[in-house]
């Protein structure tokens, strides 16, 4: 039922369902704002999540908007919960979007986290700062080409003992 | 045989309030299903608080301090324990009113030095609260005297030994009721321990204060409550010419307080002073009334 | 009470004192807050010992780093650390604070504690029971005993080594040294 | 009046975990708060992508230190999604059970921090026993006294030992009968009432478009429980009501937990009667090359404070691409808190924030 709906209103719009529960939805990164109104008019207007995927080989990042309806288990006739996982990709280098906070004010601490872990600058954010981090790293640590190991070994294992410490 | 009254009395003052503490402790403990502490453990902590190097916050820091402990001391010289009452003929009940602002005084002096905003909030708090129950305490006090036609606190308890303890004699049954529902925030316990409520500001006041500085701030406490206890005992409860039977006295009033403190949550400030000006102040007026129409 | 420990209040009182009134301020950095609340609660009841947590440092004299410290923390550890008045002692819980325990690859958490501030003991575990905090403990009343909870002292000399590791993993501190730094007087 | 900046936090007395808040005070009222969050960040996320999908069940329940079981469950339902492994019927019901267990526990402890902020230490003791008790269950289940992983992808890692039935019975009846001596002092006192009354209030709406969930969106009347809209385990075997109120303060939220109390100790009672004899759990592959097939999967469950939800990716590798966790305390604690703090008086930041039960770790992860 949904499914025809976005089929007909969006031209470049793919769609999969293979797991219970789970509309997949895939489109351009410019018509993420479009689909979410539409998606938030039909009634699905709880977003649970804004998570983002590095894929490296590709060289870009994946935005991931999951959305389900709270208000509509009443409505008769929808027996199925579904929930929305609309998807978009952006390039890597210099990774730009628009913020969603005026559709989905949840969105606000979900893309700050993600501004600070894989540098996804949000234009229209009112408070892109530091959400979790203490230190400036120079690859977003979440970004898969930032190595956890390496930079322990360089940061943390770099600190010498203090002297007269083996005492005990 | 006087002086060594003067000496020993504020001593005893300090002990009997330090044993009240660490009871205090002990018996919390015990109504949350717990074994508790040692009754000795305040004297510890004070040795301990004593032995630490703290960090001074200012000239009006330690004089505040030392001015508020000094206040509730003087306080004790006047308050008759059973027959030790050193000064209690000099002065009385005046004097007393007096002499309990400073505590809370040089305590707002001192902390307000720290410049914590925590302290600030909680030393508002201690001013609010001490206004909250000034009210109906001066009312029954007034209520005492114009019954009694006196203001000296030897005369007070001397005439209650003729005529039985002032709560249970008909015109003071009010103010007695009266003092009894605001004793609960002149001991600063729940519901009305705003003042150094730790999860919400920190321990107020004491924000601040360490070692030997909260040392003195544990026995300005520990007199606090001895005082709150021993003044209502001697004006309600008949005093005692016993020490004994005094301390006796004093240990029921402090299980009552306890057991206030055990079930109760803490009040917002703004809610304990609209109780404290609404029941308590309102029967203590009425009680106060009713001593000027039936009284002589 | 039996008679020795009399015998040991009268010898030095102020020791004993050290020993049986520790403050604490729970610095619930980690997992290890979990097990904190039974411990001070009903069923194993610390409060027997004199144990009692309390609401900031300047009160404290036990400095309870409870589990693994995120760079963001040990920022206020060391604050804390150095605002709790003398003597005074830390216990580190957990295997984090000890080497990194399961965080060793995070970028987030410092993997030795002992780097940045002087640890007098530690209890290892993941987390550790009720039960052992207090052989902790325990262990750290024996230390104290010997003279040997010296983490105090052990800052002391040792500050400029210290400050150079905060500096080091944090950046250059906002607040000025608390005892003086060698080479700069 | 002078504007105070006041540092609430990051280490605070009935405070669970680190969680700081900035508070623009004017007088005793609350002009704005922001949430500065990120004390105990480690980087989970980031963590589980370097090691193997077995290997990822002691860094998941680490998120909760409170409730680690819903973690658990939810990486398990992630990999069974992914993987499409089946669940024996006898494991769901445990699983059932052992989280029904886990959320009394849970609650519990909320209740702990809750009464400790209010600055009422019996009742507080008292939940904190009792939490005990319910812990000494899972540690003779599991030998672990807070951390399990005792649920795993195709059921649970062992059988109810002889007899635990009946000490799960007992335990719920000693709990249960102390159920009077709360009420009395705790939720009927009427001082709790003048506290907890219009505190915090979050209306519908509010809740809605923040992303409240659990007992925040419980508390304003709506019966939105994932146990019943989207079943897993064995919560669809057994009837059971889901506690609303309708006022939406922070009274009204913690009558929902000790509701939801009751109602976990009946349903667990009803499952342990329907349990069916059988296996507990499939065989899965050899764990060390286990590799799971490409794809995605968004599971959620019910924890004891809200929904919990969970985006995993694989590409078909021994680890995890990416898994995020969508945990309750986030929303709750950065953008309703914030929301709720608003107008407050100060002496209310505690209450408010524990009667939403936000959870530090849950935020940072």
């Amino acid at each position: 039922m949904l499914k025809q709906e976005l089929e007909t209103t969006f031209d470049n719009i793919t769609i999969r369902m293979e797991k219970k529960n789970q509309l997949e939805l895939s489109i351009t990164k410019d018509g993420i704002m479009s689909v979410l109104s539409f998606l938030k008019n039909k009634g699905y207007d709880h977003l649970h999540v804004i998570s983002c995927v590095d894929w490296i080989d590709d060289k870009q990042l994946e935005l991931v908007y999951i959305l389900s309806a709270y208000m509509k288990q009443d409505v008769p006739g929808e027996t199925e919960q579904l929930n929305i996982l609309l998807k978009t990709r952006i390039g890597r280098d210099d990774p730009k979007y628009i913020t969603s906070i005026a559709l989905f004010p949840a969105a606000e601490p979900y893309e700050r986290e993600i501004h600070e872990m894989f540098g996804v600058d949000f234009l229209g954010h009112p408070r892109l700062t530091p959400l979790l981090l203490e230190r400036d790293y120079d690859i977003p640590p979440f970004r898969k080409d930032f190595d956890t190991k390496q930079y322990v070994d360089d940061v943390f294992g770099s600190v010498p003992s203090v002297e007269g410490e083996d005492k005990n | 045989m006087h002086i060594i009254e003067l000496i020993f009395s504020p001593l005893l003052a300090l002990l009997i309030g330090v044993f009240f503490l660490g009871l205090a402790r002990k018996v919390m403990a015990r109504i949350q299903w717990r074994y508790g502490p040692p009754v000795t453990q305040p004297l510890i902590d004070i040795i301990r608080l004593l032995s630490q190097k703290s960090a001074s916050h200012g000239v009006a820091f330690n004089i505040g301090l030392v001015m508020s402990l000094a206040g509730s001391l003087v306080i004790t010289l006047f308050l008759p324990f059973g027959k030790i009452a050193p000064m209690s003929n000099s002065g009385g009940m005046l004097v007393i009113l007096y002499l309990m602002l400073i505590g809370p005084l040089g305590m707002a002096i001192s902390s307000g030095e720290s410049a914590n905003p925590n302290a600030s909030i909680g030393i508002s708090r201690k001013l609010l609260l001490a206004m909250g129950y000034e009210l109906p305490f001066l009312l029954v006090v007034l209520a005492l005297m114009t019954a009694y036609n006196t203001t000296s606190i030897t005369e007070i308890v001397s005439l209650q030994r003729d005529t039985g303890w002032s709560m249970f004699t008909f015109p003071l049954v009010l103010s007695g009721i009266a003092y009894l529902l605001i004793l609960p925030a002149m001991l600063g316990v729940r519901p009305f321990e705003v003042v150094n409520a730790p999860q919400e500001i920190s321990s107020g006041p004491l924000v601040e204060y360490g070692g030997p500085y909260l040392a003195l701030a544990t026995l300005q406490h520990a007199l606090a409550f001895f005082i709150g206890i021993s003044l209502f005992v001697n004006l309600m409860w008949g005093g005692a010419a016993n020490p004994v039977i005094f301390f006796l006295k004093m240990l029921v009033v402090f299980f009552l307080g306890i057991f206030v403190n055990a079930v109760f949550p803490r009040l917002r400030i703004d809610q304990a002073i609209r109780y404290l000006w609404r029941w308590p102040s309102l029967i203590a007026f009425a009680g106060l009334i009713l001593v000027c129409v039936t009284g002589s | 009470m039996d008679r020795n420990q009399l015998k040991k209040w009268f010898q030095n009182p102020v020791k004993m004192a050290h020993k049986y009134s520790l403050h604490v301020v729970y610095f619930c950095t980690g997992c290890g807050i979990i097990e904190i609340p039974p411990s001070i609660t009903a069923r194993w009841d610390a409060e027997r010992f004199g144990i009692i947590p309390v609401a900031t440092p300047r009160q404290a004299s036990l400095f309870i780093i409870a589990g693994y410290v995120s760079l963001k923390t040990l920022r206020s550890i060391i604050r804390t650390y150095e605002q709790m008045p003398e003597p005074k002692f830390t216990v580190s819980l957990g295997s984090c604070p000890i080497n990194g325990g399961m965080y060793y690859d995070s970028y987030n958490t410092i993997k030795h504690l002992e780097k940045y501030i002087p640890v007098d003991g530690m209890i290892a575990g993941c987390m550790p029971r009720p039960e052992a905090i207090f052989v902790g403990v325990t262990h750290l009343w024996t230390l104290i005993d010997k003279d040997m909870a010296d983490g105090y002292k052990r800052y002391r000399s040792n500050y400029s080594a210290y400050r150079a590791n905060q500096e080091k993993i944090l950046g250059k501190l906002e607040w000025p040294p608390l005892f003086p730094i060698h080479g700069e007087e | 009046m002078r504007e105070l900046e006041l540092y609430y936090g990051p280490q605070h007395l009935g405070m669970v975990g680190n969680f700081s808040l900035t508070l623009q005070v004017e007088g005793d009222k609350i002009l704005k708060a922001s949430a500065n969050p990120g004390y105990l960040h480690r980087g989970f996320e980031k963590l589980m992508e370097k090691r193997s999908w077995i290997k990822n069940f002691p860094m998941v329940c680490r998120i909760n230190v409170i409730e680690p079981d819903s973690m658990e469950m939810i990486y398990s339902m992630g990999v069974e999604k992914l993987a499409g492994i089946e669940v024996p019927e006898r494991a769901h019901f445990i699983r059932s059970i052992f989280l029904e267990l886990a959320r009394v526990g849970s609650h519990l402890f909320g209740l702990w921090a809750y009464a400790n902020m209010l600055g009422f230490d019996t009742v507080a003791q008292w939940a904190m026993y009792h939490r005990d008790l319910v812990l000494d269950l899972f540690e003779e289940l599991t030998g672990g006294r807070v951390y399990h992983i005792y649920i795993w992808p195709g059921g649970v890692r062992r059988d109810f030992p002889e007899g635990f039935k009946d000490k799960i019975v007992k335990t719920l009846h000693t709990i249960g009968g102390c159920v009077p001596d709360y009420d009395s002092t705790f939720f009927n006192n009427r001082l709790f009432y003048e506290r907890a009354c219009n505190v915090g209030k979050v209306s519908r709406a509010e809740a809605m478009e923040m992303g409240g969930v659990g007992q925040v969106i419980r508390a304003t009347g709506m019966a939105y429980d994932i146990r019943k809209v989207e079943p897993y385990a064995a919560y669809d075997r057994v009837p059971w009501n889901v506690p609303t109120r309708k006022e939406g303060d922070a009274f009204s939220r913690i009558w929902i937990v000790r509701d939801e109390m009751i109602e976990s100790v009946h349903m667990i009672f009803k499952l342990l009667d329907e349990m069916p004899e059988g296996n507990v759990y499939n065989r899965i592959p050899n764990p060390f090359k286990w590799r799971i097939p490409e794809g995605e999967a968004y599971v959620r469950c019910e924890s004891s404070r809200g929904e919990l939800g969970l985006y995993m990716v694989s590409d078909g590798g021994k680890e995890p691409y990416r898994a995020h966790f969508r945990t309750p305390s986030y929303s709750h604690g950065l953008t309703v808190l914030e929301k709720a703090l608003e107008g407050a008086n100060i002496s209310d930041v505690g209450n408010i924030m524990m009667s939403l039960y936000v959870v530090a770790p849950e935020i940072d992860r």
